[in-house]
């Protein structure tokens, strides 16, 4: 029997296969390290950079909900620099794509760091212009296409790394977000960024994250980041990465059939943190039994 | 490589009023385990309960271990109806444990806080120890500290058992002949009376802190524990750099 | 020990209690009827009416998601004349409101069903002004502020029943739209609608639902809808609706305290046809373990 | 008023590869029950399947009922999982069954179909009817069919047992001596193929349908199936008009 060919083409990028982890969910590759082999991931997506250093929100910044989870990080991480220093040539040791996800309050932050990272050893950016959890700004960013094509384009201008804007769905209509993502010069989009949620404790009679909302993952949220990328997908010429509730193989597929040439898998890691490699190998399986040679074959074919 | 392990549940048992005993075959894959250190549990099958949840192992021994959790939620209300022969996904051990120092110890537990001290007690069971534990009506794991050590005192809030009152109340007591280290977990007032108390007296504590987790493993930064950093103070992950940390350290946040 | 009031002041609708039932998911109430007193709910909110009888879609028309499933109707329904002549009637022996869902593909429409059903016994309109649904239109109301202020002060002008408007989630700010319908004229806000999803089936490789996307609800989507409820609550002066997901007294009572003044069990009555029954009785048991002697002692009463 | 049954499960057991027979306590207040009535079950503890499931009673006695389940997908996989002693929760009997008919019957199930077919048989006994039953390769419930009838005979796609084809192409041979009335179950190709052989012929016939459900009761209109109304055509509601339609009335759309 021949392998599968699980190579893809991200026009610009190549990943050894489709399966990345989603940004926040993976630290910086060091913690799952220990559970799988990171050489046999297409991509990492680290934590969420900024320019300097952040503490985050306080506690408690996590609440479960039905087959889902809020979040309230609030972007906790040792800045651009530390990253570039102490973290990147950890990850720099696997044969795996290293995506920074990058977070500004302002146009020039996301410059800025973007500009700073483009001499290192990244493979690609991440623009994140949708943290629903930071209070200063960002949120704007991602809910208006004016915005996701003027900040896409000043980013695209400070760096020739490959770039992926990634996006909200707490948006109007997700295609004329990614159409101004196209537009402004990105060479990939990722979705969905979390939606916005709440949960409260009855008991206390306030709500159980200490800042009151929260970003909401999981398989929970499967159904709209599917129909996301969808119509996304029929939408950009650009390639997509899919993700938002990825928990199976089954899951992968659906995403790829609705024209993601990769896929993130976030929450999922805290559930199985071999998840990464059972998706990887159901994927696999799946093609395998219906016959196909590479993954590439069941990309975007969907039928109507 | 770590990975998950699933094994197989040899007993439960009710201890109490929604406390119940959890003994699991140890996986050939945990060779060291302190106590203080935590496993990441599964606690249902798939749907009912969606994230994992920590609890701390109670007691190790070469082919088992031994959980003791309190039915507070959903998900360890799955957790306690879970049944002989069943099979458990663990995640562990994960996090720091205590770390052994001096030879006149004091340990503080309260309500299902002590769970984590009974290890701990039959590892310093050569030392001069005391054990405070506090309930609020009705105490469990007593006699499993007393197999380790005579100076075990109870208080209940109610007074049902032992002494009226906190835990805490029973400290004073201490203060004649002061330990030379004391090891605590249990509610956060609690905890800050005893780092309190520990300050005062001049003695290093180590606190075992709760908070919400979703990875367990250190990757997602929701499990903050806000620490002094030199002048300024910083977020550190409960599950990676504590659960155990020393009582200096620890900042507690007023409003709570 | 003292009976719990549990009558809920809609501002211009009083309600025995703020348990309702949600358009789509409870017919004309005949079915459920049979397994509950009708008399015992709050209000019911029919099936969403349109001035022409409506066939609805091609099937399927469900597809299960994780905690959540997807719903692609299509509005069929009779007409709003058979509901008045052969609905109504049944309805109206029951003390409970009766609150009658329209819908349109044009301002003209909703306001012509609004006008018609003004003479009626129904107690309430709700302007349904976002079904995901229909094909030839309705989406592009929901969603922008501007329209949903023009929809709405329409209907307002074609009649004097208590009007209610039902807000779609996918949008970019809920707030904006609650502020346009409370401008537009509306007495109160109803929220959410579904989300938009998409399930896929990897052995055909298509769409499960026939229309290929469909309207998202149960637990899944709470944490938005709970979302969603604080933000308008936050931002309107008249009293709010809530639902998304509710399935246990517990989560009614998350909303109550979020701020709305009367609640919506949707999805759930597919699980268990008594629960609006049990959600009832186990708001009664809350308020009374915490002391409280009326409902409306937690409308709104969220700490920070 | 109804109520949702809480039954126990009296007894589980493989029929065959993924079908499984569950026999449940009969619940008092299910008076009456229909052959082609579906109860609507939650298949699993909260979570792991989230809409309730419509299966077909299989057999009906004083003071138990059977299904026949094929594992299909999640829920089926989590109902045929569960054990003895457990208890379901089920809602019915719902929709409408199957109307008798005639003296000389004909009926006909293809895979998992053939269950409703059963209890129909039974009551059937003393008519003169013949059963066709098709299977894929593995055939079951056979002997059931046996108990209430001489005439049964079966097909399998790969000749494992019986005639080898589809089991419609046992119809030919029927022709030499027509049935008054046909009900059949099964895959919607051959329910086609009776419909069409039904219409040919001249006898009326019952067609069990099926189609995606979420409330089963026919509140929420998801489960439409198309049907003739005079010229026009109109969805209806197969959990309250159906799941047993006349063949007539049924229109199938092309493309499936
Ligand atoms: C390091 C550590 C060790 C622990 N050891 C034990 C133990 O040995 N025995 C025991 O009974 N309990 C222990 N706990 C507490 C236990 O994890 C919580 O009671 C449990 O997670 C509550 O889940 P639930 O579904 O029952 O409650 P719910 O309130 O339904 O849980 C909802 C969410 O909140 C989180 N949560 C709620 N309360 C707590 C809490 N006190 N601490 C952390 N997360 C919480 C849950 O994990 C879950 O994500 C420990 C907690 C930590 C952090
Ligand atoms: C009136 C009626 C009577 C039935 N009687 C029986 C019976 O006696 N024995 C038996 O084994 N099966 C019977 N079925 C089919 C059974 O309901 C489905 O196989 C089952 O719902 C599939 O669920 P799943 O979770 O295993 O599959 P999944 O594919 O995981 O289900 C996903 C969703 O699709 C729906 N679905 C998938 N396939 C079908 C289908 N064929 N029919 C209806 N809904 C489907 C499910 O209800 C669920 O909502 C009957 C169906 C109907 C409508
Ligand atoms: C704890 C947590 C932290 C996250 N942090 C970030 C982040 O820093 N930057 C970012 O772009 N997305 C972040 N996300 C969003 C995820 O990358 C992903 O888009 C989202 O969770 C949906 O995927 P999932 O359902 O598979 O988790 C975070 C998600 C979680 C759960
Ligand atoms: C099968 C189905 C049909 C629905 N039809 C309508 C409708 O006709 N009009 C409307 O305003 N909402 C309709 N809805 C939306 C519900 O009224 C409700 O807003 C939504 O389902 C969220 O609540 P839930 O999660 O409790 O179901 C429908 C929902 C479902 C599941
Ligand atoms: S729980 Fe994820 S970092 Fe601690
Ligand atoms: S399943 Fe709801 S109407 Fe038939």
């Amino acid at each position: 029997m021949k392998a599968i060919d699980m190579t893809v083409d991200l026009k610009g990028l190549t990943l050894q296969n489709p399966i990345m982890v989603a940004s926040g969910t993976f630290g910086f590759g060091r913690e799952y390290g220990e559970y799988i082999d990171l050489n046999h991931l297409g991509g990492i997506m680290v934590k969420g950079l900024t320019l300097e250093a952040r503490k985050g929100n306080p506690v408690p910044r996590v609440a479960e909900t039905p087959m889902g989870m809020l979040n309230s990080v609030g972007l906790q991480n040792p800045g651009v620099e530390a990253f570039i220093q102490e973290e990147l040539p950890y990850l720099s040791q696997f044969s795996t794509r290293v995506i920074a996800n990058i977070n500004g309050n302002t146009m020039e932050e996301y410059c800025k760091i973007a500009e700073r990272l483009s001499d290192t050893g990244v493979d690609a950016l991440e623009l994140n212009i949708s943290c629903p959890n930071v209070k200063e700004g960002g949120v704007a960013f991602g809910r208006d296409p004016e915005m996701v094509y003027k900040v896409t384009k000043c980013v695209r201008e400070h760096t020739n790394k490959y770039l992926i804007v990634k996006l909200s769905p707490n948006v109007r209509d997700i295609r004329e977000i990614g159409q101004a993502a196209e537009e402004g010069g990105a060479d990939c989009i990722s979705l969905i960024n979390t939606l916005i949620g709440m949960a409260i404790d009855i008991e206390q009679q306030k709500p159980i994250l200490a800042r009151g909302i929260g970003g909401f993952s999981g398989p929970a949220i499967k159904p709209v980041a599917l129909r996301m990328v969808y119509e996304v997908a029929q939408t950009v010429g650009i390639p997509i990465i899919g993700m938002g509730g990825i928990s199976s193989a089954q899951d992968a597929i659906e995403f790829l059939l609705a024209g993601a040439s990769a896929i993130a898998i976030g929450t999922a890691n805290f559930i199985n943190p071999l998840v990464t490699m059972e998706i990887n190998e159901g994927i696999q399986g799946y093609l395998e039994r219906k016959g196909y040679t590479s993954v590439r074959d069941i990309i975007g074919k969907l039928k109507a | 490589m770590k990975a998950s392990s699933v094994c197989k549940i040899l007993k439960t048992e009710r201890l109490a009023k929604d406390i119940y005993k959890i003994i699991v075959a140890r996986p050939a894959e945990c060779h060291e385990i302190t106590a203080g250190q935590f496993f990441h549990i599964q606690c249902s099958e798939e749907g009912q309960s969606f994230l994992r949840r920590p609890i701390s192992v109670c007691e190790v021994e070469t082919d088992q271990l031994s959980f003791v959790v309190r039915k507070s939620g959903k998900g360890t209300a799955a957790l306690c109806s879970r049944k002989e022969g069943e099979y458990l996904d663990i995640i562990g051990p994960l996090g720091n444990g205590f770390v052994p120092k001096g030879e006149r110890v004091l340990l503080v537990g309260g309500g299902i806080g002590v769970a984590p001290l009974v290890e701990l007690c039959k590892n310093l069971k050569d030392k001069d120890i005391k054990v405070l534990l506090g309930f609020r009506t009705e105490a469990y794991l007593v006699e499993a500290f007393k197999k380790y050590c005579k100076a075990v005192e109870v208080a209940t809030e109610d007074g049902t058992f032992g002494y009226k009152g906190y835990v805490t109340g029973l400290l004073e007591e201490t203060m004649e002949n002061p330990p030379e280290m004391i090891y605590a977990c249990g509610p956060e007032i609690m905890l800050k009376q005893i780092q309190k108390y520990g300050k005062a007296m001049g003695i290093p504590t180590q606190l075992a802190m709760e908070e919400r987790m979703a990875c367990g493993v250190g990757a997602c930064l929701v499990c903050s524990c806000k620490v002094k950093a030199g002048e300024d103070w910083d977020y550190v992950r409960t599950c990676k750099e504590g659960p155990v940390f020393w009582g200096e350290e620890v900042i507690f946040d007023e409003g709570n």
